[in-house]
């Protein structure tokens, strides 16, 4: 069977390929819009659909794993507990590339323990927050990161102020801390696909407007708000290893990070000079972004440095979901050898 | 001045011509914890097992790291009775602030080797006073100023070696296990040892009957404590995940793990590990990680006890539900609540059995000895991959921590199970797959690994309604077949699990039921009451779902006590439960006071329901 | 172009001469989620009810919030039998999606309303086909653009109401109730029912056998869900703390708790609140926080469903075994794990009895309907201050969120007992002061609040073993004594409890056990049986522990069945356990796949355990 | 009776009246230390111990309130809990003072969820991390502050970052954040009185070291270290509200801050100018001490902006545990009256 090259990625796949269930989202959930970009950052990369794995907790955002890459496996766990089922899931097999979606209730609330555990260890895996500031599968209350003041219709008034997922991964040392928008499909989808070739824990907090409980104008979770402003660091575009650099800056215009699988992902300079490898620097946009209200997009902190949890635990690199029966158990000497201090 | 001239001789001694009791009592050394005596402790032990004489060692200790008391209780029993009793007859005193309480505690006859600096409670004139002037010792053997505590315990090791005939030879060999043969502290404790014997020999006059004599009733047996047992078992079951939160007693179980998991699975190729151990954040964590590891094809486990059970529910329900292979060991200490963390208890057998919301009932090993612990760590993973289901293991403080004399640790005797597992080619030859799908009609159907290299071999795993291709579904017929499945699935675990063992006497109407660390005690006074006119037959459980046996042993039997540790009867309950038709004849015999079980309450409390 | 002349009437009738069906039939609206037919179908529920007819709604609708089929069915019952039927007469269809598959489920002489967009499946010629021209009368009416869904389904109450002869007047005060007096939008939707009732007036000819007919059997009564009627019963009840966690089907209860307190429970000098209300960052910490307050002395609740419940096991322990007044609203969806979150069933009885590790045993309430609901809503508090313990209520999706025609809330007939606090007075006049002290022989000691002011009243309040001043300890006799008060309390807690609703039929030799939900489908059943001559007893549980009532039942019935909606027969087991004498003789009946019970069920299943 | 002033407080307690039971804690324990400094606090400040309310989780840090303060309630928690409890606690009764003593095991491993929701609701509590890097009373593992390297007897070497319980209270917008060492009895005493003194949640972290598990010399939690590396931001000194203030500045030698009640911190600089009220200035220096090795003790951060928890829900002064049934049950007319729309 000839494969027509137009419309199948390095591995032959087509895009249909990476397709899941139809989503029941509602019609508009940023939601939606982000799994398409999973899905297309995945067929770009060309990574086999089977050698990824999929996790969520609970929530609207939670049940996206559902609508893309039926072909990979995944766990829908429990609300706010994807990170330790994750942990365990990629000890077990360093091999599989994973990618987990949560929501910011999910991520923010209820999980926020295990979410800061998860990025102190580093564990190797693409986290997505889609965040809505808002429960939407409980129809519209509070999450942690709603905006202080943010008035929704059925609970009123949030007197509270919001959590920064991104703040908070720059404390826990993330190496990989971005922060994105569903409004806008282009930048979402490379820095999935630079995340995707990190190794180590890369967070992506997408803001990602609930159509139903969550869209309007003054909320800084809505499409409106966000369209108005997103005001991005830099223009983004992942450069695999194996392709050649075609976008080349003139000096002072842009920059680049070379991730672990010798991607480049390049950074084009919009409005300002920013260095992403420069942590005070990122600290201080966070502050800043919160306090001036602006929704500040990209690549926000980047290092690459710090070894994946599997590392620090000198596994080896053989899935231990794969060991035979004879890497698994010692034989029968080893045990009477032992016995003898028991004796 | 020699220790000699500042402790005169002075064994008060009620009568001296008592019969001589050999190798059979028990010794309690009364200490501070946090003092270092657990190697002086230790050492009698190891010393006595070595010269043939059955003996177990129980430490009664506080939830506290240095400064309260502890006991530690040495058996030594010719006949192999290994329970805890309910009074010792040797004492060694060397904490001030339980001396006095400690005397009381002593039986008429007894034997009371007491820290020289003590001067009340010497006035009791029916047992037997040794002092030791363990201060003085020390200052001659001049230990270096941090091992100091450790170095006056060994005093009392000396002097009771000396009175009671322990060889000083089966001491160095204790202590040379102890030290893992390092001779630098064997040598620094040995010569206190033997400074304190040659004083005792110098200075005390033998004058009471408690002697040991070397016997041969040991061999063939290890000494050993379940949690170390447990995590061998574990590791000969080829665990290569294990997620754990520190916590009283189970601590020791994973704390084991770190320290054997090194020398016997480093892979030789590579240096690396063939195996993670992850301290998490909390026992929620803990187990999560184990069910994703348990997902993903690791035979994943975690090990803790009744607050971190707690926490573990919601995980547990999505295990049973979701059908992910992952062991979860038990070590059950006192609860409700933060309870007694240092106590013993037999009281999450309702709560692990049913533990999770909605309709969830689990698989429970229930081992009575290290050498099942062993057995079960590795057993548990074959029965999990086998079922596709959690599967508790609960042990408790006292098989757990507790020093037990045991049958050696049995290498498996067969390979593992991995369970009903599809790999990409048996996928491609069968041209469909649905991971819920009851192909074979004993509920459990065939998993797939992630990773397996096929476009249909992927499933999204979950803990909502689902279909038999894992697809959600809230359609009533889905729901109800899957639960009719997961409960033929319980079914069938009654034929994977371990069989109760079962003892019987010629002419006994009564049948004694139990779980666990009850057996030491309960077996003791199986043999009193016998003794005594009573036969009895005995059936240890050391599963659920139960076994057939179960019932049959209820009907055999005119009257059947469950004897257990807690305050619900909760293995009664369980027994009600399964034999609904016996449920009103099943009596209950239970105590719950975080001690280890003794044999004498166990008679008594037989003999009572019994009529006398 | 007028509505009239774009749909042609068209009623194709199978036979035209029924029997007319007053007041007794049901329908079902099939919707798409999402689309706002909620206000449309209480309009029509309102109305009958307020014609006086009888009426109950059930929703069955997806764990989603657009798109997905839902279905809401309406009865109507001059008799009062207001359980789910397994099929409605009427059938509104609205759902492309699932049209063919509804109308497959109409029985032989049913009646299908559908929008007139569908073409397929109109070709059944044993039911009466009505065409709604839904767009078209959407078109005319011109509704905001965003409302434009809502007002459609309005389209169909103007036919229904039309066909059925419910009075459009009734509709308009069903609006009224719905928008608050509002009348813009009652306006607007009202001008969308009388445009679609003057269409169908106009261009359909009624072929069908059902109608109503304004009646008087709902006087007297209200309607209303269950979780508003628990709101409310809490705040009768005095609550001044609550802690959620959002999670279908409870949400609704701790909303409506916000929803009514700023009006009943301002300050009116301060203009402030006299409570307090906080969403969590999940159930562990909803019960934490419940749990201090409760200490504290505030009248504290939480609410959840499944896994906040599964969530909370280790605080319920705490509270427990603290002797904190708590009260734990569970509002049972279908598990085990995440399960069926928009699904009813009654799964967690077990998990709730016995929730925490070690030897927990908890006050469990079981309302059976929302008047109900708000009776133990206040009931609770007392009971968990006079019994100083945890108090669960569990109630199920069935009963928290669909409307229920019910007896009108009773304002409490007592005052509030706050159980024994003694003051700084009390104390200074005792002169002593023990916690936990068991003064009057019902396991109950006294508590003090914190801030009394009086050097001896307070205590360290703690989830670890402890003497009667709440001082820690290890002391096995403290230990025992102290689990044995606690059991003695869940025996005290039999004379407080609510007793059994027992119905009796003259030479009933069946006995039907139950709790709950169960008792709309089981009472109809009850008269289905004993009009086919099977009299039958009926007694409802409504308080674990049990009350002497439920044992003599048992005795006094030859055959006993327990009805009950989970999959492992939870409430029989826990009455085998209660009556071991007759625990092989009580059978059980039940079904578990998320629907409400029917009576035809239930009469079914009790017909095949009495052979026929 | 004569009262003498010397030994008795300006509410006629002695100091032996703030006492609890006996410690079982290590001789030697930095938590002792602590506990002692509590009951010097609140003794000075003349705080009735029955209006104090202590809390505390699991831990050897956390049996502390048992051996302070006997006249006042208290309630030892679940491992890692104490942070709902006291919020239940505190708002059912907002006229007591309330103190909560942790460890960094509970707070920072399993507690760290709740603890940061704490923070974000400004629930008015003394929240003392006892901090020793170690797990004292499960016999020392690590705890989630331990050093990146650190070695522990029975565990090996940590290798993961520390958490910083002081940075994560910046970011969730704890209004006093301080740090200290059980070293210093006289600073932890100050900050203790200040706290005690603000609304809303008032945070210390005291370095607080295990002898027995955790005081090995290079140990950043142990006294050695302590001792050497301690690097106070300023010299404090609590000045009661009702205490006329003797200790005045020379200009640029030290400034103050008032606490809700009136009372005055006295700072009285040291080695370099620092405005705890500056937010950037405060998260620099948690980043320096990070990364330079030292321990920067001090009041790092102080916004009495915030409201409380209390204030935020509106809630009446009066205790709600202290309502009358005719406040808490409203009449039968009303209920009458709202069923008339269920008719
Ligand atoms: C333990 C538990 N508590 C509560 C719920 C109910 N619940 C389901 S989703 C959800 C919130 C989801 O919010 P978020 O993570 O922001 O996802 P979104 O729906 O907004 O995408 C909640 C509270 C649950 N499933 N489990
Ligand atoms: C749910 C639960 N898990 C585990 C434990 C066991 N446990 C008791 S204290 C403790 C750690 C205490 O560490 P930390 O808070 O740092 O206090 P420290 O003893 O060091 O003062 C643990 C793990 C418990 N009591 N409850
Ligand atoms: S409710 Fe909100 S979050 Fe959920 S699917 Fe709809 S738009 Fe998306
Ligand atoms: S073990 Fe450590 S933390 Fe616990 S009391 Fe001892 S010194 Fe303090
Ligand atoms: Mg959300
Ligand atoms: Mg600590």
């Amino acid at each position: 069977m000839a494969v027509d090259t137009a419309t199948v990625n390095r591995i032959g796949l087509e895009k249909g390929d990476y397709r899941g269930l139809p989503t029941t989202l509602c019609q508009g959930c940023g939601h939606n819009s982000i799994s398409s970009q999973i899905i297309a950052a995945a067929y770009e990369l060309s990574i086999p659909p089977e050698r990824i794995v999929k996790f969520s907790g609970i929530g609207c955002s939670s049940k996206s794993p559902a609508y893309f890459m039926n072909r990979a496996f995944g766990f829908n766990t429990l609300h706010g507990r994807m990170s330790a089922v994750a942990t365990g899931a990629t000890v077990a097999n360093r091999s599989l590339r994973a990618i987990g979606v949560s929501g910011d209730g999910d991520t923010a609330s209820i999980g926020l323990g295990q979410f800061l555990h998860f990025l102190r260890r580093n564990v190797p895996m693409v986290y997505i927050v889609e965040n809505n500031g808002v429960y939407g599968l409980t129809k519209g209350q509070f999450s942690a990161t709603a905006d202080k003041g943010q008035v929704l219709k059925k609970i009123g008034e949030n007197p509270f102020l919001p959590i920064d997922v991104c703040q908070m991964a720059m404390n826990l040392g993330c190496g990989f801390v971005a922060r994105s928008f569903a409004g806008d499909p282009k930048q979402v989808k490379e820095l999935i696909k630079a995340a995707f070739s990190f190794e180590g824990t890369a967070l992506l907090d997408i803001i990602s407007p609930c159509v139903t409980f969550n869209n309007r104008d003054e909320s800084t979770k809505s499409y409106n708000w966000g369209k108005e402003h997103a005001e991005p660091l830099q223009d983004v575009t992942l450069v695999p290893a194996r392709e050649e650099i075609q976008v080349d800056y003139d000096p002072g215009t842009g920059s680049s990070v070379e991730l672990h699988d010798g991607s480049i992902l390049m950074l084009r300079k919009l409005h300002r000079d920013y260095d992403p490898t420069d942590r005070m620097e990122a600290v201080r946009v966070l502050e800043e972004s919160r306090s001036a209200q602006v929704l500040i997009t990209g690549l926000i902190y980047f290092n690459p440095t710090q070894p994946v949890l599997q590392d620090v635990m000198h596994q080896v690199e053989t899935p231990l979901a794969a060991l035979p029966e004879a890497s698994l158990r010692p034989d029968a000497a080893s045990l009477e050898a032992l016995q003898a201090d028991l004796r | 001045m020699t220790t000699a001239a500042i402790a005169p001789a002075r064994a008060a001694s009620p009568s001296a011509e008592q019969a001589p009791r050999i190798n059979d009592f028990s010794i309690v050394a009364a200490t501070v914890n946090g003092s270092g005596s657990q190697t002086a402790n230790m050492a009698i032990i190891r010393a006595l097992f070595r010269m043939g004489i059955p003996v177990s060692g129980k430490n009664l200790f506080p939830s506290n790291i240095q400064g309260l008391p502890t006991w530690f209780t040495i058996r030594a029993s010719a006949d192999g009775h290994l329970a805890r009793q309910e009074t010792a007859e040797i004492l060694v005193a060397m904490n001030p602030a339980t001396f006095l309480e400690d005397v009381k505690n002593l039986p008429p006859g007894g034997v009371c080797f007491y820290s020289d600096q003590f001067t009340d409670g010497l006035d009791r004139s029916d047992i037997t006073y040794y002092p030791m002037p363990v201060q003085a010792l020390v200052r001659e053997q001049e230990p270096p100023k941090d091992l100091r505590d450790y170095i006056a315990n060994m005093a009392y090791v000396g002097v009771v070696a000396q009175l009671l005939g322990i060889e000083i030879e089966a001491i160095r060999g204790a202590l040379m296990t102890h030290f893992q043969n390092k001779t630098k502290p064997v040598d620094l404790n040995l010569r206190m040892v033997e400074a304190a014997a040659a004083w005792a020999k110098a200075n005390l006059v033998k004058s009471d009957p408690y002697r040991v004599r070397r016997d041969n009733r040991t061999s063939g047996k290890i000494l050993v404590d379940g949690n170390t047992a447990a995590a061998l078992g574990a590791i000969y079951g080829g665990v290569s995940f294990a997620a754990w939160y520190p916590i009283t007693p189970a601590s020791s179980l994973a704390e084991a793990l770190q320290d054997y998991l090194p020398q016997l699975r480093t892979d030789p190729a590579t240096g690396r590990a063939t195996y993670a151990v992850i301290q998490a954040e909390d026992e929620m964590a803990a187990l999560g990680m184990a069910v994703g590891a348990g997902w993903m094809g690791a035979r994943a486990m975690t090990s803790t006890s009744g607050p971190g059970l707690s926490l573990m529910a919601e995980f547990a329900g999505l295990a049973f539900f979701a059908e992910v292979p992952v062991v979860i060991w038990d070590v059950q200490r006192m609860g409700p609540s933060t309870g007694l963390p240092t106590r013993t208890s037999q009281g999450d057998l309702m709560f692990a059995r049913y533990i999770g919301h909605g309709d969830t009932l689990h698989v429970v090993l229930l081992p009575g000895n290290p050498t099942e612990c062993f057995e079960f760590g590795w057993k548990a993973f074959d029965l999990a991959e086998r079922l596709q289901t959690p599967v508790f293991v609960l042990s408790d403080l006292d098989i757990g921590m507790n020093l037990w004399m045991t049958d050696p640790l049995t290498y498996p005797d067969r390979p593992m199970d991995r369970g009903k597992i599809l790999t990409a080619d048996d996928i491609q030859a069968l041209g469909t797959y649905a991971r819920y799908r009851d192909a074979d009609g004993d509920g459990i159907g065939y998993r797939t690994l992630p990773g397996t290299e096929h476009p249909m071999a992927a499933y999204l795993s979950r803990g909502t309604g689902h279909d038999e291709e894992a697809r959600y579904s809230e359609r009533p017929e889905d729901w109800t077949a899957n639960m009719e499945r997961l409960w033929r699935k319980t079914e069938t675990a009654r034929q994977y699990v371990p069989a109760p063992v079962v003892d019987r006497l010629p002419g006994a109407e009564v049948g004694l039921i139990f779980v666990g660390s009850v057996d030491l005690a309960l077996q003791e006074a199986r043999h009193q009451l016998a003794r005594e006119g009573l036969a009895t037959d005995s059936l240890r459980i050391r599963a659920m779902p139960f076994t057939a046996e179960v019932t049959n042993f209820i009907e055999q039997h005119d009257r059947i006590y469950v004897v257990e540790m807690n305050t619900d009867g909760q293995l009664r309950h369980l027994l009600q439960l399964e034999a609904p038709a016996h449920a009103a004849r099943i009596g209950s015999v239970r105590i719950n006071n975080g001690l280890p079980l003794t044999a004498d309450w166990v008679r008594r409390a037989i003999r009572a329901e019994e009529g006398g």
